[in-house]
């Protein structure tokens, strides 16, 4: 016997086991996030005074690498839309555009915004809020940078599976595209919480 | 019936609230007991009535009844009635019900590794002003600051907690480091001591350490018509298990009692023929620590010693004078 | 015994337990080589870590039992923190999940294999990375971690071996967050032809369950990992209130500011869950065990779901009960004691349907029957005693002594591990097709069953007697705990025939794989698919020849239709 | 969404189109409504309202949440509650935490 379910919807749940995985884990990295903004309410409601995340990091940098990630994720579903639509080159095209992206913004937070915080003395140690700073982006770049990786098993050797499972490989980048808006779901609440709070 | 729990280890109490936590404690103890024998009575009988060798073919149905569904629903009730009836008002009286300073002996217990700083106001009943920049280990393991007027006259202890009887006693708890717990067993009082915060327990201690050393001596007296304690007679013994091994003389040759070891009638009467007149038992008035600190968590022992009142004014009195001669010494 | 022996020829030098913990791990690798399929890979793993977990006990039991310097108290409490660790993160769940769960589910499913193969592989190499990064701890020039294993900061912030637990403790996290979305997609999407939800056995129920408490539990310890790790490495505050002082020296590379009770909240919201996942996937081996060897349809099987469930539900909103004696006010008291008095509720019933299932039943006393048998009493006396504790006033006195040591470890011990045990008894001729040996497992039985109590229930006296956890000479200074010292002695004695009493068992388990005689696919007569639809042991790919289709509920024995006392859930019901 | 032709899939990238645009636009505002000086609880307020909007248009469009089967939303609602019951009642209760008042 062979895993059922594997490509097509089994009839009573209505999605594939892929799916249903990656949202499983979604889930998972919902406690995860969820967790430590918990840790940042929490410190932040007990500190006698907290510094403004608008006067010590650079919210244009800020604004921008959003941008970045709101498009990367337009990219990302494009490049499933076009192998809906059987556009092989097109997929090439978008995914290879989504990697773009998501490099872009790894450079922009490590050179352009680690890289001067560590130059002023700004570190983890320096106070909470660069404590639960650094380790929120931190974590949140990790998972960027994997879903870097990924996307580019997908975009490169990866692909090669377009041609013999068509419709496996539309479900793999479907499950991929869940996990990298979800790490884009998840900048959007970073970004007002630590920059304009 | 709240009493049974004494013969499984739970010490003799020596404070007011240690009434309600002991009764609440043998109260559902007798709870689970019954659970406990009534599901095993029943779950006995029914591997022995159903053995395959007596019963060869099981029933599809089995039980039909819904007794089961009454149980549980009568242990919920229970569940309920100790909650509301014991655990929700004690645990107000010990968080919200705490008595006003002025009605009570206010004290702070400054823990840290492996030491019970204990801290008294001192006469003007305010305590003086600490920073932990001051701290010094030798000389002020509490940073308290001298030269505040209100720290001039506040008395500090290592490990010795000094009370007086029938009045309630706020402790004030902190930590210098890692987290401790303020355990006085005898007393049912534990409170974690959590670095960052101060916070506070009280309780009311209901004899002072010699009524209850006469007490539980008693029960042990060799000779009945002796009622005052020979002190230096006192061998240290606790629930007729000694703790450390008692040597004495009988007929010139050496004889060890080994701790740990029950004392017989035997014992007894030796222990009498070599001169010993009365055993006392030593009442179990220690702060222990009880959350995980470090390498000396094990040895983290303090000692309280409850007085009646005019013994601890008069102990205050002689901290302060000691604190004024220290003064005068530091002078020259 | 060996340590025994050292103890008394050469009491100043520290134990080689250096050697003691190389021959498991060296058995283990051998024995690692030899498995053939994943579960069964995971199995030993799981075994191994609790042989070593145990092993290492016995060195701490020596010490606290018997004083006079066997080792140093930064040892014992290494010896602490890593056996809580390796016991529950590295043994139980491994083995009830990991092990159990992998190779069973998909068996009684009906389903060919894991939804995601890789992904168990994975989850799998990731475990043991932690795992091994975990117990080499113990060769690290400052030891391993010594702040039990609930890691409570500060102390957990400075003191040597800490490091590593974190990110040990990282690597299985995420090797159970793998696990569990592995599992919970199996059980929903697997289900082979005509298994309803209320067909399942009742074994595939609480690993679900179990899995949405892995799942969803976990990530709140990762990230307080990640927090402590940053304290560690990076002098970050999120633990450290300011103005610490430690021996005199104040703490100038932390700038303050963070909750050492936030550590606590965090630990306890997977912690408290994490105590449901050792004991569920246990109530449902013995729900298993129960119901094939009494004959008899499981009785209330709906009520043990939903029970099940609600079960899970409410574990994620009662772990400040760990908490009460931390200064908690009156409104979060009265909260959890309710919700812990709640929670108590779903597992009475749970044991009451298993105790009333074997009324009217056939009792078949064979080994995994007499392990699931003596699982009810074990638990009940653990659960019971949780009572006590989960009203706050009555924790004053019983916390953090030896009481809770005692309650937890009826549940674990003598529950869990009897559980497992009875699970390895009733599964091993599936994995194997070989039947183990009854006469060993009865010796087996009855002298676990006697020490295991020999060791437990002096615990709940020395705890009405204050005695704390935790200490490096069990109590020998402390006036108050003098009455019960001598119970160190029969506790220690206890513990180590308990340890012999395992002998038969290893034997067993050797000689039957061995020289024993293979024996047919269903020798319990079972009614799950496991048994009825797939050979034993399971072909090594895609588990069943075709797919089986289900047609009724999992325990259909003793109807009178068919000639057998058993109808395989693989076959139709007749009139 | 399996199975959708392409017809629709070229609906969907308007929509995918739409998406971003909200969400460009949105992220603007939030600058902007930080850098009015109003105070700090409706400030946070403000930008959790925002982030929230932003955040259910990616799930609900990108995800395609909008179309997802009962399945992925019971689990979604499980943890989402699990979450808020971890915030909420760790938060109370290091608020109601005893203290000595000095
Ligand atoms: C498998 C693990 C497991 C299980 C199932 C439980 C179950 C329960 N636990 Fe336990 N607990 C732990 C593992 C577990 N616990 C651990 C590891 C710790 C310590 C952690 C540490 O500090 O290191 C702990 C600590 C702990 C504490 C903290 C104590 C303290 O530190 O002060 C509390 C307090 O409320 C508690 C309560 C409960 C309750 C109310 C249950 C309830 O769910 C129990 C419900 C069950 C019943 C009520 C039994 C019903 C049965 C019958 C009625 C039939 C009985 C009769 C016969 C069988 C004949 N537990
Ligand atoms: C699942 C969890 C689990 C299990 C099974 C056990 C099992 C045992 N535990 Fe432990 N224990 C904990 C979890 C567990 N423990 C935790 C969490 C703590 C708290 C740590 C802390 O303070 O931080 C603790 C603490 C603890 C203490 C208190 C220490 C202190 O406070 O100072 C003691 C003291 O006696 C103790 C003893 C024992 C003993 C004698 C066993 C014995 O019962 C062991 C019996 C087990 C077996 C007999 C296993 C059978 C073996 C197999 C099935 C495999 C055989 C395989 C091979 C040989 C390869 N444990
Ligand atoms: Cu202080 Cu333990
Ligand atoms: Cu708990």
């Amino acid at each position: 016997m062979e895993i059922p379910y594997t490509v097509s919807p089994r009839p009573d749940t209505g999605i594939h086991n892929g799916k249903l995985g990656i949202w499983l884990f979604l889930a998972s990295e919902v406690m995860l996030f969820g967790a430590l903004f918990s840790t940042y309410i929490l410190l932040r409601t007990s500190a006698i005074d907290w510094p403004l995340g608008s006067d010590n990091l650079n919210v244009p940098l800020g604004t921008f690498n959003t941008l970045i990630l709101i498009i990367s994720s337009v990219t990302m579903v494009m490049a499933w839309a076009s192998l809906m639509m059987k556009d092989f080159k097109k997929y090439k095209l978008y995914m290879g555009l989504t990697i773009f992206l998501g490099i872009l913004f790894l450079v922009v937070k490590i050179a352009f915004e680690y890289a001067p915080k560590f130059a002023h003395h700004h570190y983890p140690s320096t106070n909470t809020f660069f404590g639960i700073y650094f380790v929120l982006t931190g974590l949140h770049a990790l998972h960027v940078l994997g879903g870097i990786l990924v996307n580019g098993y997908f975009w490169g050797p990866g692909s090669k599976m377009w041609k013999k499972a068509p419709q496996q490989f539309i479900n793999r980048i479907e499950i991929a595209g869940l996990y990298w808006h979800f790490v884009d779901l998840v900048w959007i609440f970073l970004f007002p919480t630590l920059y304009l709070l | 019936m709240i009493e049974v729990l004494r013969y499984f280890g739970l010490p003799t109490n020596y404070s007011t609230q240690g009434v309600e936590i002991d009764a609440m404690l043998s109260w559902i103890h007798w709870l689970m007991l019954i659970l406990f024998v009534g599901w095993g009575g029943f779950f006995i009988w029914t591997l022995f009535k159903f053995r395959a060798s007596k019963n060869p073919r099981g029933d599809y149905k089995g039980v039909k009844s819904h007794f089961s569904r009454y149980v549980e629903v009568a242990v919920a009730v229970l569940e309920v009635i100790l909650l509301v009836g014991f655990a929700f008002p004690a645990w107000n009286s010990r968080v919200e019900g705490i008595p006003p300073e002025n009605k009570a002996v206010v004290v702070r217990v400054v823990a840290e590794q492996f030491v019970w700083n204990i801290h008294y106001p001192g006469a003007d009943g305010v305590f003086g002003r600490t920073d932990y920049k001051l701290i010094n280990k030798v000389d002020n393991p509490l940073g308290l600051d001298r030269s505040d007027p209100m720290a001039k006259d506040d008395i500090t202890t290592i490990n010795q907690m000094y009370l007086p009887v029938n009045r309630p006693v706020i402790v004030h708890l902190s930590s210098k480091d890692v987290i401790h717990s303020f355990n006085l067993p005898g007393f049912r009082v534990k409170q974690d001591v959590v670095p960052g915060m101060t916070i506070p327990t009280w309780f009311e201690p209901i004899k002072t350490t010699l009524e209850l050393t006469r007490e539980l001596a008693q029960t042990y007296d060799l000779d009945s018509s002796t009622d005052t304690l020979a002190t230096d007679l006192i061998v240290s013994i606790s629930n007729k298990i000694i703790s450390e091994a008692i040597q004495y003389e009988i007929g010139g040759t050496t004889v060890t009692l080994p701790p740990g070891k029950e004392i017989s009638i035997m014992d007894l009467i030796q222990l009498k023929s070599a001169g010993v007149e009365q055993i006392s038992v030593q009442p179990k008035t220690e702060i222990a620590c009880a959350q995980l600190c470090g390498l000396g968590h094990y040895r983290m022992r303090g000692f309280v010693t409850i007085q009646t009142r005019d013994e601890f004014d008069a102990w205050l009195d002689s901290q302060a004078e000691e604190l004024i001669e220290d003064e005068e010494d530091d002078w020259w | 015994m060996a340590l025994m022996r050292w103890q008394l020829a050469y009491p100043e030098q520290p134990i080689p337990w250096k050697v003691f913990a190389l021959v498991p791990m060296l058995v283990g690798v051998v024995v690692f080589f030899i498995g053939r399929r994943k579960g069964p890979y995971l199995s030993m793993a799981g075994f191994i870590f609790i042989g070593i977990g145990l092993l290492i006990w016995y060195f701490v039991l020596g010490e606290t039992r018997m004083p006079e310097g066997v080792m140093l108290p930064e040892f014992y409490n290494s010896l602490g923190a890593m056996h809580g660790t390796i016991m529950v993160f590295l043994g139980i769940v491994p083995l009830s999940v990991g092990a159990f769960g992998n190779y069973v589910l998909p068996l009684q499913i009906g389903a060919p294999d894991m939804a995601f193969p890789k992904l168990n592989m994975a989850s799998y190499w990731v475990f043991l990375l932690g795992g091994i990064m975990m117990l080499s701890s113990f060769f690290l020039p400052g030891g391993a971690a010594q702040s039990g294993w609930t890691s409570y900061a500060p102390l957990a912030v400075i003191s040597p071996g800490q490091t590593v637990w974190l990110i040990s403790m990282i690597c299985i996290i995420t090797s159970s967050l793998l696990g569990a979305v592995n599992f919970i997609t199996t059980i929903i999407q697997l289900r082979t032809k005509g298994m309803t939800w209320m067909r399942l056995p009742f074994f595939v129920w609480a690993q679900l369950v179990t899995s949405f408490l892995l799942l969803l539990a976990f990530p709140p310890l990762e990230a307080a990992a990640v927090l402590q790790l940053m304290d560690r490495l990076a002098s970050t505050s999120f633990f450290m209130p300011s103005g610490l002082v430690v021996s005199g020296q104040v703490l100038t590379e932390y700038t303050g500011g963070g909750s050492p009770l936030l550590w606590q909240h965090l630990f306890w919201f997977l912690a408290h869950p994490e105590v449901y996942v050792l004991i569920l996937p246990a109530m449902g081996i013995v729900a298993e065990v129960i119901a094939n060897n009494s004959r008899k349809p499981l009785w209330g099987y709906n009520s043990l779901v939903y029970a099940t469930v609600f079960l899970g539900f409410m574990s994620f909103i009662v772990w400040a009960h760990h908490m009460f004696l931390t200064g908690m006010g009156a409104t979060m008291a009265t909260f959890f004691q309710t919700t812990t008095m709640i929670i108590s509720i779903p597992s009475i019933i749970i044991l009451t349907a298993l105790f009333i299932s074997l009324w009217g039943g056939s009792i078949r006393f064979n080994t995994p029957m007499l392990f699931a048998l003596a699982f009810l009493p074990m638990f009940g006396i653990g659960g019971l005693t949780g009572l006590p504790l989960g009203l706050a006033p009555s924790d004053i006195h019983l916390h953090d002594t030896y009481y809770v040591i005692g309650h937890f470890h009826y549940v674990v011990a003598p529950g869990t591990i009897f559980a497992l045990l009875a699970g390895i008894y009733y599964w091993f001729p599936k994995m194997t097709g070989k039947l183990l040996n009854e006469k060993l497992g009865k010796v087996h039985f009855w002298g676990s069953f006697v020490f295991m109590n020999g060791v437990f229930s002096p615990m709940f006296i020395q705890g009405f007697a204050g005695i704390s956890r935790r200490l490096w000479d069990g109590g020998t200074t402390y006036l108050h705990a003098q009455p019960y010292l001598y119970l160190n002695e029969m506790i220690s004695v206890s513990a180590w025939l308990l340890g012999i009493f395992q002998i038969p068992f290893v034997i067993n388990l050797v000689w039957t794989l061995a020289k024993g005689k293979k024996v047919g696919d269903n020798v319990w007569e079972a009614t799950t698919l496991e048994w009825s639809a797939a050979p034993s042991p399971p072909v090594p790919h895609g588990n069943f020849k075709s797919e089986p289709e289900v047609y009724h509920p999992a325990y259909e024995y003793s109807l009178k239709s068919n000639g057998r006392d058993y109808t395989p859930q693989n076959e139709p019901l007749k009139g | 969404m399996e199975n959708t032709d392409v017809q629709e899939v070229k609906r969907h990238i308007r929509v995918y189109l739409y998406t971003f645009s909200a969400l460009a636009v949105l992220t603007v505002v939030t600058v902007a409504a930080a850098s009015l000086n109003v105070a700090v609880g409706t400030g946070i307020f403000i930008a959790m309202v925002i982030a929230t909007v932003k955040g259910t248009l990616v799930a609900g469009n990108f995800m395609h949440l909008f179309s997802e089967k009962k399945l992925v939303y019971l689990v979604l609602i499980i943890t989402v509650f699990l979450f808020f019951v971890m915030l909420c009642i760790i938060l109370s209760t290091i608020n109601d935490q005893v203290l000595s008042v000095s």
